[in-house]
């Protein structure tokens, strides 16, 4: 587990980032258990406050949810995990759209190349299965 | 705690080395106890001096009064002080202590009171009374005529006469000094000098003028007619060619006559080797025994038989003479005033290690 | 509790150079009393053949001899130059261990006193093996020149007391030595006051070490100066009570200095 | 929290801290960033009381320090060099009540230190291991570190990193002066910016990467136009 950390970003909110993509891909079950505060600060070497803010958004988001002092879990609502994917896939999207734009591609010529590029990636992703 | 063992050690070492130099540095336990077998009262602010010399010549002293011994030599600063302390009264303090910024000064007692001549440098002279408890000064300078030359002559004493202080001094320094006499006149601020032809002879010292600063003077009358003094004798003497002047203390009684203004000899082969000059009396003890008295006012003289048998160790205090003789542990010593014996009381070694000095103990008080 | 912990480590650090000090103080002097004896023997021996000599030796001959004096000399200068060193080692490198000792949470004193402790205990070591040393050259001394049949003169005491310097180290009351040791200790405090008011200001001043002399040296100048003027005006026992008023202002002043220094102006 | 209030320092002629106030909170980690020479070390020290300052005051939750309470360690030994690492321990058990041996021996096994060498003979890496765990031994509720980073090896370094993430320094407040920003990043939750004497910055370092985006090396650049 390691997240190449941007330094312009608050740290916190990759770490929160780093969560959802996992839910989203499914690494992480809903229900499944959280890693503790303390194993997340050493393993990512970053400040304990900062993983006890990620956590607290991740709360606030209904991303987890902890009970008293019992380890944090996974949420097990449906549409939060769904709202997750079509966030991250939007962010994704506005991310690639906003560097393309620059470059005043034709739509066609866009659609195009996301397919043929698309259609590949797929099926790498799946046989390697990462 | 190993580092403490460094700690120990280091004080071991300390204990053991200075024990033993505290134990090497041991005042001596040597005690002595004086009884007074009569008349107790004399002895109640008298200290007696006894001198021990050891074979090597280790000098050991030991005051005694009636309340016991204590040794005084090798006393610590603070005894030191403290001995010092009760030995000076506070009354005398005053007049002593502006004697003492002095360069050179000479004090009598008299029984109005203290006087003290003091020389500044070569600046001045100034005279001194302590009448009770304030001091007076009287400053004579050096435009006063005749200051400049007493200051740069040795003095030989002081005496009183008619109200004002005399100081018989040599003048000036080398062979032929002549013997002069300055007269202080205080309240006109004047000095007048007179020279006494005394051939080659000389005044050295004024009896009773104490040359430093002395717990306790006896006190001698203002107005005697007769000072005592002791004289000098020049002899040319030649030797291999060369000759020079050599000057002897003169045996024999003198006196100089204020009026006559004279020296005159008392009584011939009679010394004042152990005398005391004690209000207006001359008393001088001889070897054998006898004490020659003189009555300063009149020059009348007459002796009385004192001491029978050898004469130990003497000294007078005022006009009580004190004749100490050693017994086999210790010393009796008698006291004796005009003559009589007034009192007696017997110094005793009280320990042993007292009892082993006494075989060469000396008593003296004073 | 934390002084004596302090002073085992004070001591510690000073053992090793303190018993080659020791060992050299005393072999000098027991070497000198060697060369001392066989040589005045020889000479004795010589006179002798060609008549009476006229001299009588003393055991004062032996500890006037510039060896011994010499040894002296050293073990005293060590002390005075160990006083400056047991502070200004803490202060090596960058003020290295002294950070340490501030850093301690007690009260700073305690170094102070420990260190203080610690010279004391050197003087007073030294002084206790010289005396031992002294009794026993007094005895080879003696020893030697009796089988020898060679006439001696003179007590032990008093060969000490006309000595200079030894007659200052061992006087002839004890309480006088205590005051002598209270005399050591002030210098000690001087020299002490002086090292930490160098290193406070020599951050701010270049002139740290004469500002130090120069304030110290007003210190000890001032009572020395008014002692002078006083001297003939006072009677001895005044005069004493006087010392005792310089001696107890001083070590307050040393004190007081010290103290301020080391627990407000000091920097590391 | 440590309070610094309207502190003063002059060295010599010139004036080195002309008016220096700022928090550090317990719990925290607060760095105190500055170009060489501008005055850091001076601060640290002068709270420990280790240099004192011309005008200020420094209080520690709210009284004088308490050097039970709080450690410090400088960016150089604070024993003669033929210590060894026992002997120092030794020292601090002697002198130090709140020193923790577990603690200490913990540390000592973490950072794989030999309690046998000599300080002379370890690296300065190694040497800012055992300064670190000497401190830190002390069970301190606060610890200020001096360049605790500077001119050592990439490993010890990532040690110490570690150390600060991990579960023995939490809820401790620490203050550390650097300028080399980038070994501890995202260790620091609060900066404050020295400059010619003066706070210049004072802000929460996520907050900033929040609202402005900017890393602390940013904020550094912009104040000091590196």
């Amino acid at each position: 587990m390691i997240i190449q950390f941007n330094t312009r970003a608050p740290v916190y909110m990759q770490v929160v980032d780093y969560f959802k993509k996992k839910m989203a891909l499914g690494e992480l079950q809903a229900g499944e258990e959280m890693p503790s505060r303390r194993e997340l600060a050493t393993e990512l070497k970053i400040n304990p406050n900062t993983v006890q803010k990620a956590f607290k958004e991740m709360e606030e988001q209904q991303l987890i949810t902890t009970e008293r002092n019992r380890p944090s879990r996974v949420t097990t609502d449906e549409h939060v995990l769904k709202r997750i994917r079509t966030e991250l896939v939007d962010e994704a999207v506005a991310v690639f759209v906003e560097s393309i734009q620059e470059l005043d591609v034709t739509m066609d010529e866009l659609v195009d190349k996301i397919k043929r590029q698309y259609g590949e990636g797929n099926l790498d992703d799946r046989s390697t299965g990462s | 705690m190993k580092r403490m063992w460094n700690v120990a050690a280091l004080g071991a070492v300390v204990i053991i080395g200075l024990g033993t130099f505290a134990v090497d540095m041991r005042d001596t336990k040597a005690e002595w106890e004086l009884a007074v077998t009569s008349n107790p009262e004399i002895w109640e602010e008298q200290t007696i001096n006894l001198y021990y010399n050891t074979e090597e010549g280790d000098k050991e002293r030991f005051d005694l009064t009636t309340d016991g011994s204590r040794v005084t030599t090798n006393l610590s600063y603070i005894e030191q002080a403290l001995a010092y302390e009760d030995e000076v009264d506070s009354s005398v303090r005053g007049f002593y202590r502006q004697l003492s910024g002095l360069t050179f000064v000479q004090s009598i007692r008299t029984p109005d009171g203290y006087i003290g001549v003091g020389q500044n440098g070569n600046k001045e002279i100034i005279v001194f009374r302590l009448n009770g408890e304030d001091v007076t000064k009287h400053v004579f300078g050096k435009d006063v005529n005749g200051s400049a030359e007493i200051m740069d002559s040795p003095w030989a004493g002081l005496f009183v006469h008619d109200g004002n202080i005399h100081v018989i001094y040599r003048n000036g320094y080398g062979g032929n000094a002549e013997t002069k006499i300055a007269k202080f006149d205080e309240d006109a601020k004047q000095i007048t000098m007179e020279s006494l032809e005394l051939g080659d002879e000389a005044i050295s010292t004024v009896r009773g003028t104490s040359w430093a600063f002395r717990p306790y003077m006896a006190t001698i009358a203002a107005d005697n007619r007769f000072i005592p003094v002791d004289m000098t004798e020049q002899t040319t003497v030649t030797e291999g060619g060369e000759s020079y002047v050599s000057e002897q203390d003169k045996v024999g009684v003198y006196a100089y006559d204020v009026d006559t203004k004279q020296v005159i000899e008392l009584t011939p082969d009679a010394d004042m080797w152990n005398s005391t000059v004690y209000d207006d009396r001359l008393i001088a003890l001889q070897e054998d025994g006898t004490e020659l008295v003189v009555d300063l006012k009149t020059g009348k003289k007459s002796t009385r038989q004192v001491i029978d048998g050898s004469v130990g160790t003497t000294s007078y205090v005022g006009d009580q003479l004190y004749h100490a003789r050693p017994t086999k542990d210790g010393a009796v010593i008698d006291v004796y005033q005009d003559g009589k014996a007034i009192s007696s009381a017997v110094v005793k070694a009280t320990n042993e290690e007292a009892k082993a000095l006494v075989s060469n103990t000396e008593y003296y008080v004073d | 509790m934390n002084l004596l912990k302090l002073l085992g480590w004070e001591v510690e650090r000073m053992t090793k150079p303190y018993l080659i000090l020791i060992t050299l103080l005393v072999v000098t002097q027991f070497t000198w009393l060697g060369v001392f004896l066989w040589s005045e023997t020889n000479m004795y021996e010589e006179i002798r053949r060609t008549g009476t000599p006229d001299y009588v030796l003393t055991f004062g001959n032996y500890i006037g001899g510039v060896p011994f004096i010499l040894s002296i000399g050293v073990a005293v200068a060590a002390m005075l130059l160990y006083s400056f060193w047991i502070w200004y080692r803490d202060f090596q490198g960058r003020g290295t261990f002294m950070m340490r000792l501030l850093l301690m949470p007690q009260q700073r004193m305690l170094v102070f006193g420990a260190k203080l402790a610690t010279m004391m205990l050197m003087v007073l070591g030294l002084l206790s093996v010289q005396w031992i040393a002294l009794k026993l050259q007094y005895i080879a001394f003696t020893g030697w020149f009796d089988s020898q049949m060679i006439p001696v003169s003179g007590t032990f005491e008093q060969a000490i007391r006309f000595d200079g310097a030894l007659s200052v180290m061992y006087p002839a009351s004890f309480v006088n030595f205590l005051i002598h040791q209270v005399l050591i200790v002030l210098v000690i405090l001087y020299i002490f006051a002086f090292v930490l008011m160098e290193r406070s200001l020599w951050q701010r001043t270049l002139w740290a070490p004469i500002l130090a002399m120069l304030i110290l040296g007003t210190l000890i100048l001032v009572p020395v100066l008014t002692f002078y003027f006083l001297e003939n005006r006072l009677f001895m026992d005044e005069l004493m009570l006087l010392i005792l008023l310089g001696l107890i202002g001083w070590m307050t002043a040393a004190i007081w200095i010290a103290r301020r220094y080391l627990t407000k102006k000091l920097s590391v | 929290m440590i309070e610094v209030l309207g502190v003063k320092k002059r060295y010599r002629k010139k004036q080195v801290i002309e008016d220096v106030s700022f928090t550090a909170q317990k719990g925290e980690i607060t760095c105190l960033i500055g170009l060489n020479g501008t005055g850091k070390s001076t601060i640290l020290k002068g709270i420990m009381g280790l240099t004192p300052f011309d005008k200020g005051t420094v209080l520690v939750d709210g009284k004088p320090i308490d050097l039970n309470r709080v450690a410090f360690v400088p960016d150089h030994s604070t024993f003669p060099i033929h210590f060894t690492i026992e002997q120092c321990e030794a020292f601090m058990r002697d002198f130090y009540p709140t020193f923790d041996p577990n603690l200490f021996a913990r540390l000592v096994d973490e950072f794989k230190l030999f309690p046998e060498d000599k300080l002379n003979e370890l690296s300065k890496g190694t040497l800012a291991k055992v300064n670190l765990a000497l401190g830190i031994a002390q069970d301190p509720d606060y610890l200020l570190l001096d360049e605790p980073f500077s001119g050592i090896d990439v490993f010890s370094k990532e040690q110490i990193v570690e150390l600060f993430s991990s579960d023995i320094m939490e809820d401790r407040g620490v203050l550390i002066t650097t300028h080399e920003i980038e070994d501890i990043e995202y260790l620091v939750d609060k900066a404050v910016m020295l400059n010619r004497g003066r706070i210049v910055r004072e802000f929460d370092v996520e907050d900033v990467r929040f609202i402005h985006g900017k890393s602390i090396v940013d904020v550094m650049r912009e104040e000091y136009g590196a």
